[in-house]
Order: structure tokens, then C-alpha cells, then sequence
């Protein structure tokens, strides 16, 4: 499926034009997961000399209004995420009927042809959540919560979802109130000293993961942590054996990839992919490899 | 004005057009032109045709909230249900209509009737128990919450309406509430078109009925308006089923706009209302205020979030420069209103 | 008074005839918490006749007022309204009854425009159904005339009430309850802030309420205001009633001694006249006074 | 008042000698927004007089004393106290010169205890540095006492001052003022609520701080309560002054007719006694008033 | 006391036990001692020492705010940067010492005096332009997140401060702020001593300092206040850099309990700390209120946060149940309160 008419126009002048790229994703800002693929897509736009400009919104009304700001802004490619995909139908239809090309990050691999972006880069929610849960069958894990740091979060909710169908066993959802550490370690250590026969802590972000490995020790359960994202601490902490492993959905690489998607769409007319998904991750760092992986998480963009 | 007494010595002087200065929106109408003639001159977009579609649809829907939260802040009480009240009325829809296959338009009223009634609730409660709104109203803002999240996972096993475009007279409430007219180039949203009826319906409640009356009333010195024999219960449950009727509102807005609707559509908005109803001059305390300022409020704060957006500033200082620029925009409307009032 | 009177009074019942009790009240007591407000208070207020209620301060006189005005419920006894036992569940309720108040702490919202506080709960509107609207420019011109004729010559309706000095604020209070009473006018301490001449209207209003056949009730810590337009005199002490007398069987001299506690006012005349000699014209004037 | 009372006024200059003067105004004026609520009034507050100020309703007496009680500042005009030229920023700064102040709207806390408003800004602590406490008993006490001594009985001074009696609550304004004033006293139609007997023990304390060599200034419509303890009468109109009388040029009648506009009465007087009958009370007391 | 008026005919009756209930804590205490059995009796881990020490250390730090809201509440004014500054103040000392190495206790001085400076703003912006507070100090709010984020984000290349265990003296810092000590098998948090000074120390200055008068007074009626001579600027000011210094005490206590604060910390919790003093017992109108109601408002929503978890509930609920649960216990508390005004 390739909508690449309005793109010749972008191929001609190449040499001349400044491109400019609107990243726009559903994150909340200072997530760290977030932060990387924006870290990643203006990594890209400083090595390719372009503009890119990031913006996010949780709301699927917000951030459809900040889709419709940047084709009126008339940028030369998007890149979007599409975690509630009807709520961006209208939106990124709209966006790809005046030329400007849409690629998708992250989540809505199911709607991207539909709506005719280019391609898609990442992976579900679902599908890092679904490695974690296998990960953690093979482990032998039986009964698991997983810390949900934003009610109603549907990343969040998908993610834990997933864990839920490859694990087998029990695994609960746990709210938490993501802006006070305190009361998340807290609160994971209330579940943990109500419900002893809990051996699994999956935390849905690298800082959570870290107050989940205190919560553990100070109820005094038996519990493992494992956790989504990266950050200095959780490696530091994979090594010492505290937290048994990190999933690394790379969300440098979303980002990164999809303002070159865009670029080598507006440079070259390539459509990546060939109208087939490509998935940025996931990757496991455990004891094993955590070495290697410290350097670049100490950089913020693992 | 038969009572215009010019020849009074003890008034300094006075002019028809200074007069017009005295309006309590005066300040935020500056304030807004401002900023409407800085974002289009820093950016190219801001002022073109599909900009302004853009800023006025983010605006309309927080307006038509801060309208009828400023009604109530003038009536002396908050209402923190609010934001997740559109939520709520949304999510009724989805899931009757995807879910149970009800017919749209009696999915509409059914969540119409439960939006008034949760306001009746609030407004009954607050005045039967003397507790102050803000925590009542919190309480239903958790309780809404936590149904908008448990309920819809429950019922539908997502947190998110999908497949909405699919139910059959889809079109026909689209057309009502999601509809967008192509003016000059721009897309004007539905919702654009009932912010400016909700704006004027409520501008002329507040000024020129009874009610309006009793509105400032209960709101300024609420034992006065008691002993003076106004209808406080009345008034304020009525207020309060008010704010919730345009909770539902915006529900409709934002559900027949994008088709969907999530479990937490609208939490933490109830105070960005409240925030725009201020910034257009309603007092904190109650009994002072006005719908137009509210709306103005709501179009300040729409134009500067998409205006950085259009900027291209780095979005990590988004919020530093929106509250750099709420604070200028109150600050200058303080400063109109301030000269407008030796001035007239 | 205007002609728009009438109009505006027309679901209220025309004033009873002279002599006849529109309000009783029988043992009636008020507590705030532990605190005893007013207790086994016994009086009527009837057409056409002016009750003064006397009292120290905080004798108990606003607590009463407010009991008949609907602004507070009873704790103890009966209130009868044209002979039936009623509660008054609200001021609202009062007013619908032509029971119209002036209250000590006026009950004027203070960032309101003075004609929007004078019509307040009573608006006069035009128009039908859905756009019934308020008819403003009758509405002040009122306000206007009817202040002027209480001798308060406004520069601006519109003025926020806040803005007001203290008497211009009472003057507008009570020409509201002039305006819109209708059988029984309330009325606690109305002149205590106004001018010679301001009061002196006031006194006229009272006695051509009562002249229409309008019961009064009139509050004040003046006997030379109470004296001439009472025809009872209704005194508290800390709470209690100490009876109810018809003007017939008192003399102003009796009132004014009453009124200020009669040997405790003698005592502290003779007090000053000791502190600051006898010719000391504060003494002079308080004997004069009591005498 | 109490022994505690020197204690507390140390850092306040003793009352200067009688007869100078403590406070000139000079073509002193204020507006409010538009509003011209005072223009052009010159006068002195001096030491060991009592200045009284008179007028109609909204003729800008309460503004004028509110300029120098610090509470609003002047527009126009010089205002020099102990001969210097001063703006008083705040009503702080005036009480650190000895300028106490009854306001007409009284300035207190409804929500807070009667004893904590009496002292508000003016606490009584004991104890050193970072543990100086309040002195709750003694402040507790001496409330009471001051209040007594004013005929008032309160139930207890915990009570929020909101609950008092419109009455009661004027009387701890007062009591208050006099307790902390030093050299100047200012107090706003002080005896508006009050009864007889109260009345006369705060024109007792007016004469009582005039002897102790304070400047007072004295606001009141009532000229039986004015002539008395009256040294000099300056009269305000519409904002304007129309004059400063000292007390040798002036009777009580004289006085009675400058106040209540002395044409304009004499003519109410008449109205009445047209519209009620000559011999009517009410048309009687008024024509004794004015003549 | 020596006013007492006992013989009184006009008091109905009184004793000095039902004295004790007219404090304005009293309902609030009830409210949460029937929180505390309800979930004591329904859940076996909750009144265990390990227990008590998890809702104990939840509501610690959220009470040290609300009880320094609630003064800046009974003084009459808002403070919406509250929670902004907690994330603030810990990131500059995490900043300041993995970073650049500065000394840790000179970080943290730096980040007290920062913290004061913004309060002293917050004050005087207040006072000197006449906005209200709720809007000043939203936009500080909205800056401090902003620079919280981008700066952090700037600085350091992260959104959170990672590797502050390893920093020099880091230990003796924890000592203070972040240990915990054992008492009868459950951990007592630095931080829950930190919050019970805080009360004592807020609660003495309300009722017996000068301080504590004109903080009433200045809430109750500010101009009253003003004319009376209490200094309403300095108090004003004084009670917002307690605010702000309150904010520096428990970002230090997050930082070094948890040894990481991340670029949004804080961010939404502003709402809680006035909840919680609403819960205990203070109007949002000002004047009116109490430090220890405060305190045990924040005990409350601690102990229903953490009490719904042991109860094992569907937790998607939660939010229904805490808004429930809040509800009660303000209803409660409304009721004690009245009961004992009519019995004491
Ligand atoms: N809401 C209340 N709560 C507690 N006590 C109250 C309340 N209202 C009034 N009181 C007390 O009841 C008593 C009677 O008050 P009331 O206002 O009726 O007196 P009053 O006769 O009108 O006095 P004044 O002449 O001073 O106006 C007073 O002692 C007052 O302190
Ligand atoms: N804040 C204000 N804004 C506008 N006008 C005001 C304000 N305060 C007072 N005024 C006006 O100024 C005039 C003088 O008011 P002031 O209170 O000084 O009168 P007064 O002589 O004390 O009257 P009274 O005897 O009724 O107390 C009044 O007409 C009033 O309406
Ligand atoms: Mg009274
Ligand atoms: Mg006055």
C-alpha cells in the first residue's frame, strides 16, 4: 500500500529544502520511555540536518488536533502513534489525502495500511508484553502484579494485558500513583505483605522498577522484579541481581527510524518496509548483558 | 439609562465609549487579542485559515466547560466531576451503542438523563450536608472515575471505545455533534458552533433573567441571598445539573468528533476549566465573574497550547512557557481592567 | 410609593383588618448550640398596630426578628401565622406570606449593583416563557425613586451595594421591605446608622405602613424614635420576655428608663456626675434621660 | 483600663500637650475610581479636644477618617502629623503613631474568638526568642474585663465574634480602640448599635480620653450623643466641608439643625404634619428637633 | 481558664470532657480511628507493625504538605506549585551532586534557598498585583515543571536522577532524611518523625504565637486584618515560603528515601495536599481550620490508599472506593463535629 504520489514534489527540490518532520506521539511528557524515542528522533533530524519538531498529547482529541496543526503547519512527514487508532483515523487520513507522508511508531500496526501511512516501526504493546510474559513462565513465575503508574493508560493497560496471556497464572493489576515514588513503593509493599504468595513484580517503566526492588525488600517477600525500560539505576540493579531482567522495547530506534523513514521518503521516494511493519525490539538485558547496555543507558537513549 | 445622572459633581466624568471599558471581560479580550497578534506574527500558520481551525476546535470544548464552570464558580461553589463527567457520557454511549446495540440517539438521552442526575447528586448532597463542593464534588469525580475505568473494562474489556463509526445512525449524530464546515479554508468544528451558543445563552441567564440574579447572589453572600428570600437550594442543585448537562455535552463533542472515547477522557481537565474561568476574571470566592470572560479564558489557553506548538519551541518547555504566558495574559487583564476602571 | 406596588403584590393577601393578630407567638425559644438565644417569649403582632421589641444588647431582640422573618427555624414553642401553627422553613416562605424584613446586617450582597440587591428575589420582568428578561431600566429607575425619597441622592445605581457608605446601604435595605411588604413590616434597628433627616423619613414609612394596615415590628435602642410611632412596647432582657405593654400605660420618661435598665442608668449618671462633676453635661444630658 | 495597658503602649509617644495639634489635613481629598467621595477639607485633631464630624449619609465622613486611620490613602491635599507631612501606607503604621480606630464596619474576624480579635495585632506574649507565647489567659481576662466594664456580658469570649449581637460586637471594636489608643482616638458612629446604657458609657470614655489629653476624633449622627463631649463640630456636605465650628458658637439646637440639613427637615416637618395630622408624634418630636 | 462562665443561666450546660470535643480535629479524628478499625477488622496485614509502617510512610510525606497548605489555606491563599516544588527541590540536589559534584549538603542548601526564593515570588506576586493565588502560582507550577523536565533533560541528558547512592556523604544525608527505624518489627520512615515535628511545630504556631493570629486573621478577613494593623504582606509571604520550604523537607525526604526523583514528581499531587486539609477539617474560603485536622486528613487518605490494597479489591475500582471511602469519612467528620457544637 503505497500512497507515495505527493512525494515527488519532495524528491525534486531535494537539494535545497529544509525538511521539516512533526513527531507526534501519545506520551506523557518526562516518560521515560518517551523521552527516548524523542531523543531518537531528533538524533535522526541533527544527522540528517532536518527540523523535528515533537509534540504529544494522551488524549486522542489533543493529539489528533496536534496532527491536524502540523499538516496546516504544511511539514513534510509525520510520524505518529497511534495507541487509540479511530481516535487518529480522521486525522491521518486527512494528513495523507493532502501529501503529506505519515509513517506510524509504536503502536496501531493494525490500521497503519488502512489509513495509508507508509509503515509502521516498533511493536506493540502487546507483543514486548507478550515476551515479557513468556520470559517469566519460563522462569517459573505464577503469580505476578503488574504496577500500572497511570489509570487508564491504554499502553499501559495493553501491556499488562499481554504479560497476563503468555504467563499463565495470576497476574493482577496494580494502580499506582506514578508522581510520588514514595507512594508507589508504598503501595507495592502493602500488596506484597497482603498477598505473600506473590513471586513476580512487573513494573511498566525503569524508575517504578526501582522503587518495586525497595518495596520488595522492605516487606520482606521473596518476590522477583521485572520491568520495561531501562534506566542507570535498573541496569546497576540487574546486575546486582536485584531486578531479574529489563525489556528494551528501543524506543530510541522508533524514533530514530521514523523521522529516516520520512527522510528517505522525502529524499528518495523509498517507502521502507515495503508496506510491512518493522519492529524495533524488543530486547532482553539480563545479568548476562547488562554490561554492555550501561554506557548508552547512562546517555539516556537505552 | 433613564438614572445616567452626567451632572453629578461627585462623579469625575464619564463617556459612553469608556463605559463599555467597565465589562469584567474587557481585560481578557485584550489579553486574548495579544496573544492572537504575537502567535501571528512569530508564526505563519498561526493565523491562516486551517491554524485558526485548529486552535478554535482545542478552545471549544474546555470553553463550553469553562462556561458553565464559571457559572457555577459565580454561584460560589466548584465542581471537580467535571472533567471526567465527559468521559463518562461518552463512554455510556460507546458501550451501549458497540456493545448492547442500542439505538444512538436513545444512548444520547440515556447518558444525558445519568449526567443530570450525577448532578443532582452533587448539587442535593452539597446542600443537604453543608460539606464544601470541592470535596463532595471530588468524591464523584473518583466514584466516575473509577466506573469509567473498571465499568468500560468490564463491560467491553478495553479502555478505549472502538468500532463507534459502525453503529448504524452513526452519521446522523456525527452530523449533530462532529460535523466540521469548511469556512475559507478552515474547518469549523460542530463544537466551535456550540461554544459560541452556550456563550450566549449563558451571557444572557447571567445578565438579563432571574436567574442570573440569583446566580450572583448565592454565590457573593449566600445567607443574604437567603434571608432576601432567593431559592438558594434550587439555584445551586440547578447550577451544579448545569455544569453536568455541559459535561455531557463535550462528552458528545468529543465522542462524535473522534469516534472514540477513552476510560480516562477528561480526568485532570476539571482544573484547566476552572483555570480558564479565572484567567477570563471569575473571583475563586464566588459572586463575581462572567460567561464571555470564561469563554475568552478558554480561547486564551487554546491559542498559547497550539501557538508554542506552532513556535516550534522545544516541547519539554512547553508548560514553562504556558505559565509564563497564563501569567502574562492575567496580568495584562489586570492591568486593563485596573486603567478601565479609573479611566471611565 | 410606586404604582407598580400593587402589580408586584398581587399573590400576597391584602393586609387583615385593623387590630387582628397576623402573627403570634406563644413560649418561643432559640438555642445556638448550648447557647440559650431566647427563651419563653409570648407576643402578637397585629394589623395595623407597631410593636416595638426593647432590649439590652444582646438581649435576644435580632434573635426574635429572625424567628418571624424565616431566617431561623425555632427551637421551642409555637408561631402562629393568621392563627395557624406554622413553621417557617425559609425567608422565601416568609416573604410569600407579605412578611417583608429589614435585617440588622442588611442582607445585601456586596459586589452586586444596588438596584439588582433592591430587587433581589423579587425581579420584575418581561416577556414570555423562555425569554421572560428582566426589565432593567424600570428596575433602576425605581431604585432610583425610591431611594431619593428616603432623602439618599445615588450617583450610580450600578455601584456595587460594598461600595455604599453604612447608612446610603441601610437606607436601600429598608426601602426594599418598604416596597415589597405587604401585611407585616420587620424592621431591626433601620435608623441606626442613618442622619436626623433619613431617620425622620423612616419614622414617616412606619407610620404609613401602619396607617395602610400593615403590622410593624420596629427594633430600635432610640426612645425618642420608638415613643412616637409604637403602640406596643415589647421588652427582652438576656433572652426573656418582661412583658408587653400598651402604649396607653407608658410615658416616654417610663420607656426611656426601661429601655436603659431604669436603676443601672440612674447608677451610672450618678457615677459620671461623681467622675466628672455634677454639671458635666454628659451627666446632665443621661439624668435628663432617666428622669 | 488596666495596669497591663502602659505596658503595651511603651513604644507609642505619650499624648502631647492639650491644644496642639496632632493631625492637620489640608485640602485633603480621595476618589474612588471616578468617584469624588471627598474634596478639599482642611481641619486639625488636637490634643485634649474632641473633634466631631457630621453629615449626612454618604457625605464622606467614614473616607475621611479612613485617611487617617492609614486605611485608605489621600489623593489630594497634605495630610502632617505632629507637623510633618505623612502618607500613611498602612493602618499599622498609623497605630505605631497612637491613631486607634473604631471602624464603621467595625474590622473584625467573624470566625475568630472575641478575645483574639480584641487583640489582634497587638498580642500579649510571654516567654523569650523563638518560645515567646501567647499570654492566653491574660488576654482571656482582660477582654472580659473590658467588655464588663462596657455593660456587656459575654457568655464567653471563645465564642467567634461572628455570633456575637450586632451590639456586642460594636462594643469590643471599641473597647479594643480605647484600650490601645494612645494619643489619637477615632471612632466612626461608635454608639449606632448600642443601647441606652452602653451609649452612655462610651460617650463617658470619649470624655474620659479627651481629660487624659488624647485627640479624638468622633463621628455620630445623633446630636444628643454629639453636643455634649463635642469641642468642635466640622460639618461635611456632598464631600465637601462646610466649615469647622468650635463648640462657644454653637447650640444644641443650632447644632440639631445643622445636621439634619436644617431647610430640608423643617420641611419634612411640615410634610408630616400635613400628611398625619399637626399634632401627630411623630411630626411633634421632628419640631422639637429642629427647633 | 479564668473566664469560665459556668453559672451562666443562658449556656445550657457544659463539662470539660465535651469541652475536648469542640476542636475542629475531632471529626476528623473519628473519621479516621473508624477507618483504621474498619480495615484493621477486614484485613489481617493492616494493623501489623509492617503494615502500620507502609500507610504510615505513605501518608508522611503527603502530610508534611498538607499540613503547610492547610496554614497557607487558613491564611486565605493557594499554593499549586506545591507539588512541582517536592520534584524540584530533589532534582536540583541530584543535579547539582551526580553532575557536578558538588557537596551534597551544599546541594542541599542551594535547593532550600531556591526552593524560599521561589516562594518569597509566589508571595510577592500575590500581593503586589492582586491576582489571586490560585492563578499566580499555577503558572510557577507550570515553570517549575517545565524547567523540571527540560533543565533535567538538559543537564543531564535523563528525565530522572539515576546513580545518587554512589555520591560522597550520600549516607549521611539518608541518615537524616531517608533512614528508617525499627520499632516493634515495622520500619518507621525518617520521614513519618520529619511530618509528626511538622504538625506539632504548625499546630503551636496557629494557636500560641502572635504568627499563628494573624495567619486567622489575614484568611478570615484580610482587610479587616489589614485595618486592625496586623502586617498582612509579611504574614502572606512568610506562609508561601513555608509552603515552599515545606516542598524542599519532602523532596529531600523522597530523594533520599527512594535515592531517585524523576522530571514529574509532584506534578498533580498539589490537589491532595488541599484535599487533605479540606478532609481535616479546613474551608477553602480561608480563616478557618487546624494543622493536626490536616495531618490526620492525609492519615486518612494514606491509610484508604493503602487499606483498599490489603483489602484485596478489584483495583480497577480503586479510585470508586477512594472516593467513596473519602466521602464517608467527611461526612463523618461533618457529623461529630456538628454533634459535639450541640453537646458540648
Ligand atoms: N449564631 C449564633 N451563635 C451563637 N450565639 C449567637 C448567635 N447569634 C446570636 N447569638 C447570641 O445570642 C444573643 C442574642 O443575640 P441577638 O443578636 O438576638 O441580640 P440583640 O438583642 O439583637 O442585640 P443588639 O441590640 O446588640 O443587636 C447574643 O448574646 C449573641 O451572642
Ligand atoms: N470603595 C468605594 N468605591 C466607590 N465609592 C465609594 C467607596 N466607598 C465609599 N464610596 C462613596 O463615597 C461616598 C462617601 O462615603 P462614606 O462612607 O465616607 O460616607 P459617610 O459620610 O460615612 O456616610 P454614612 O453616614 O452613611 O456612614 C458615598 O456616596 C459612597 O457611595
Ligand atoms: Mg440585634
Ligand atoms: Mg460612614
Amino acid at each position: 500500500a503505497c500512497s507515495g504520489t505527493g512525494s515527488d514534489s519532495g524528491t525534486a527540490d531535494t537539494a535545497k529544502k529544509d525538511y521539516t518532520y512533526a513527531v507526534i506521539t501519545h506520551g506523557a511528557p518526562g516518560d521515560a520511555f518517551w523521552d527516548r524515542v524523542k531523543s531518537g528522533a531528533e538524533q535522526a533530524g541533527k544527522d540528517y540536518g532536518v527540523k523535528v519538531e515533537y509534540s504529544s498529547d494522551a488524549d486522542p482529541a489533543k493529539q489528533s488536533q496536534l496532527i491536524d496543526g502540523a499538516v496546516a503547519d504544511k511539514v513534510d512527514g509525520i510520524v505518529v502513534s497511534m495507541a487509540n487508532p479511530d481516535g487518529l483515523e480522521a486525522s491521518v487520513k486527512k494528513a495523507v489525502a493532502a501529501g503529506v507522508p505519515v509513517i506510524t511508531i509504536n503502536s496501531g500496526v493494525d490500521k497503519f495500511k488502512d489509513f495509508g501511512a507508509i509503515t509502521h516501526i516498533g511493536q506493540t504493546e502487546t507483543i514486548a508484553g507478550q515476551a515479557v510474559g513468556e520470559k517469566l513462565k519460563a522462569d517459573g513465575s505464577k503469580n505476578a502484579i503488574c504496577v500500572i503508574q497511570e489509570a487508564g493508560n491504554v499502553g499501559l493497560e495493553e501491556r499488562c494485558k499481554a504479560v497476563a496471556e503468555t504467563m499463565g497464572g495470576k497476574v493482577e493489576n496494580l494502580q499506582v500513583d506514578g508522581t510520588d515514588d514514595n507512594a508507589v513503593s508504598a503501595t507495592i509493599t502493602s500488596k506484597l505483605q497482603s498477598e505473600t504468595g506473590i513471586d513476580t513484580v512487573v513494573t511498566l517503566g525503569g524508575q517504578y522498577a526501582i522503587d518495586a526492588v525497595s518495596a520488595v525488600k522492605d516487606s520482606g517477600s521473596k518476590a522477583k522484579v521485572a520491568t520495561f525500560d531501562l534506566s542507570e539505576d535498573v541496569i546497576k540493579d540487574i546486575q546486582a541481581g536485584t531486578i531479574l531482567f529489563a525489556v528494551d522495547q528501543q524506543p530510541y530506534v522508533q524514533g530514530f527510524m521514523g523521522v529516516t523513514g520520512l527522510y528517505l521518503k522525502s529524499i528518495n521516494g523509498n517507502d521502507i518496509g515495503g508496506g510491512q511493519p518493522i519492529n524495533s525490539g524488543p530486547a532482553f538485558i539480563t545479568k548476562e548483558n547488562a554490561d554492555a547496555v550501561l554506557k548508552f543507558a547512562a546517555n539516556g537513549t537505552r | 439609562m433613564t438614572t445616567a445622572t452626567v451632572t453629578d459633581e461627585r462623579i469625575a466624568r464619564t463617556s459612553t465609549v469608556t463605559k463599555l471599558l467597565k465589562r469584567p471581560e474587557i481585560g481578557a479580550l485584550v489579553a486574548a487579542i495579544v496573544i492572537f497578534v504575537f502567535f501571528a506574527a512569530t508564526t505563519s500558520v498561526f493565523a491562516t485559515a486551517p491554524g485558526a481551525s485548529t486552535w478554535l476546535r482545542g478552545a471549544s470544548t474546555i470553553g463550553i466547560m469553562a462556561v458553565a464552570v464559571a457559572l457555577l464558580m459565580i454561584g460560589g461553589e466548584f465542581d471537580l466531576s467535571a472533567g471526567a463527567m465527559t468521559g463518562f457520557t461518552g463512554l455510556i454511549v460507546g458501550v451501549l451503542t458497540t456493545e448492547y446495540g442500542l439505538n444512538i440517539w436513545a444512548a444520547i438521552l440515556v447518558s444525558l438523563a445519568l449526567a443530570l442526575l450525577v448532578g443532582f447528586i452533587n448539587g442535593v448532597l452539597v446542600m443537604k450536608t453543608g460539606l464544601p463542593s470541592f470535596i463532595v464534588t471530588l468524591g464523584t469525580f473518583f466514584v466516575l472515575q473509577g466506573i469509567d475505568l473498571a465499568g468500560t473494562k468490564a463491560l467491553i474489556g478495553q479502555v478505549a471505545i472502538q468500532g463507534m463509526s459502525n453503529v448504524p445512525y452513526y452519521d446522523s449524530a456525527k452530523k449533530v455533534f462532529g460535523s466540521a464546515a469548511d469556512i475559507g479554508g478552515g474547518l469549523v468544528y460542530a463544537s466551535v458552533f456550540w461554544w459560541l451558543a452556550v456563550t450566549a445563552i449563558a451571557t444572557w441567564v447571567l445578565l438579563r433573567t432571574r436567574t442570573g440574579n440569583w446566580i450572583f447572589s448565592v454565590g457573593g453572600q449566600q445567607t443574604a441571598a437567603r434571608q432576601i428570600g432567593v431559592p438558594v437550594f434550587k439555584t445551586k442543585v440547578g447550577l451544579f445539573m448545569t455544569t453536568a448537562g455541559a459535561g455531557w455535552l463535550v462528552g458528545m463533542l468529543l465522542l462524535f468528533t473522534t469516534s472514540t472515547v477513552q476510560s480516562n477522557t477528561g480526568v485532570g481537565q476539571e482544573f484547566i476549566y476552572i483555570i480558564c474561568a479565572v484567567v477570563g476574571g471569575c473571583l475563586m470566592t464566588g459572586g463575581y465573574g462572567s460567561a464571555i470572560g470564561a469563554a475568552l479564558g478558554a480561547l486564551i489557553y487554546g491559542m498559547v497550547n497550539q501557538g508554542i506548538v506552532y513556535s516550534g519551541w522545544d516541547n519539554n518547555w512547553l508548560k514553562a512557557f504556558l505559565g509564563v504566558m497564563l501569567l502574562g495574559a492575567v496580568l495584562l487583564n489586570e492591568w486593563v481592567r485596573k486603567r478601565a476602571e479609573t479611566a471611565r | 410609593m410606586s404604582d407598580k406596588k400593587t402589580e408586584q403584590a398581587t399573590n400576597v393577601a391584602a393586609p387583615a383588618a385593623a387590630g387582628t393578630a397576623v402573627i403570634e407567638v406563644k413560649d418561643i425559644g432559640k438555642r445556638y448550640g448550648n447557647i440559650i438565644a431566647l427563651s419563653d417569649v409570648s407576643t402578637s403582632v397585629r394589623a395595623g398596630e407597631v410593636t416595638c421589641v426593647l432590649g439590652d444588647n444582646g438581649a435576644g431582640k435580632s434573635t426574635f426578628i429572625k424567628i418571624l422573618a424565616g431566617a431561623h427555624e425555632h427551637s421551642d414553642g409555637d408561631l402562629l401565622i393568621d392563627g395557624q401553627a406554622t413553621t417557617l422553613s425559609s425567608p422565601r416562605a416568609a416573604l410569600e406570606l407579605g412578611i417583608a424584613t429589614v435585617y440588622q446586617d442588611l442582607a445585601v450582597v456586596p459586589l452586586m449593583p444596588v438596584w439588582r440587591n433592591f430587587f433581589l428575589g423579587s425581579e420584575i420582568t418581561k416577556g414570555f416563557g423562555p425569554f421572560k428578561k428582566l426589565d432593567v431600566d424600570e428596575m433602576k429607575r425605581i431604585t432610583k425613586d425610591e431611594l431619593a425619597a428616603m432623602g439618599i441622592d445615588l450617583r450610580d445605581v450600578e455601584q456595587p451595594i460594598g461600595t455604599l457608605s453604612g447608612g446610603e446601604r441601610q437606607c436601600v435595605a429598608i426601602a426594599r421591605a418598604v416596597y415589597f411588604g405587604a401585611r407585616v413590616l420587620i424592621l431591626d434597628e433601620p435608623t441606626a446608622a442613618l442622619g436626623v433627616k433619613q431617620s425622620g423619613v423612616v419614622l414617616k414609612y412606619i407610620a404609613k405602613a401602619r396607617d395602610r394596615g400593615l403590622g410593624v415590628v420596629f427594633i430600635t435602642h432610640n426612645p425618642h424614635h420608638a415613643y412616637p410611632v409604637g403602640d406596643r412596647f415589647m421588652l427582652l432582657r438576656r433572652g426573656k420576655s418582661m412583658g408587653d405593654f400598651p402604649k396607653a400605660e407608658m410615658t416616654l420618661e417610663e420607656l426611656t428608663s426601661m429601655m436603659a435598665g431604669g436603676a443601672e442608668l440612674e447608677s451610672l449618671a450618678h457615677e459620671l456626675e461623681k467622675t466628672m462633676g455634677a454639671d458635666s453635661e454628659i451627666a446632665q444630658t443621661m439624668k435628663a434621660d432617666v428622669t
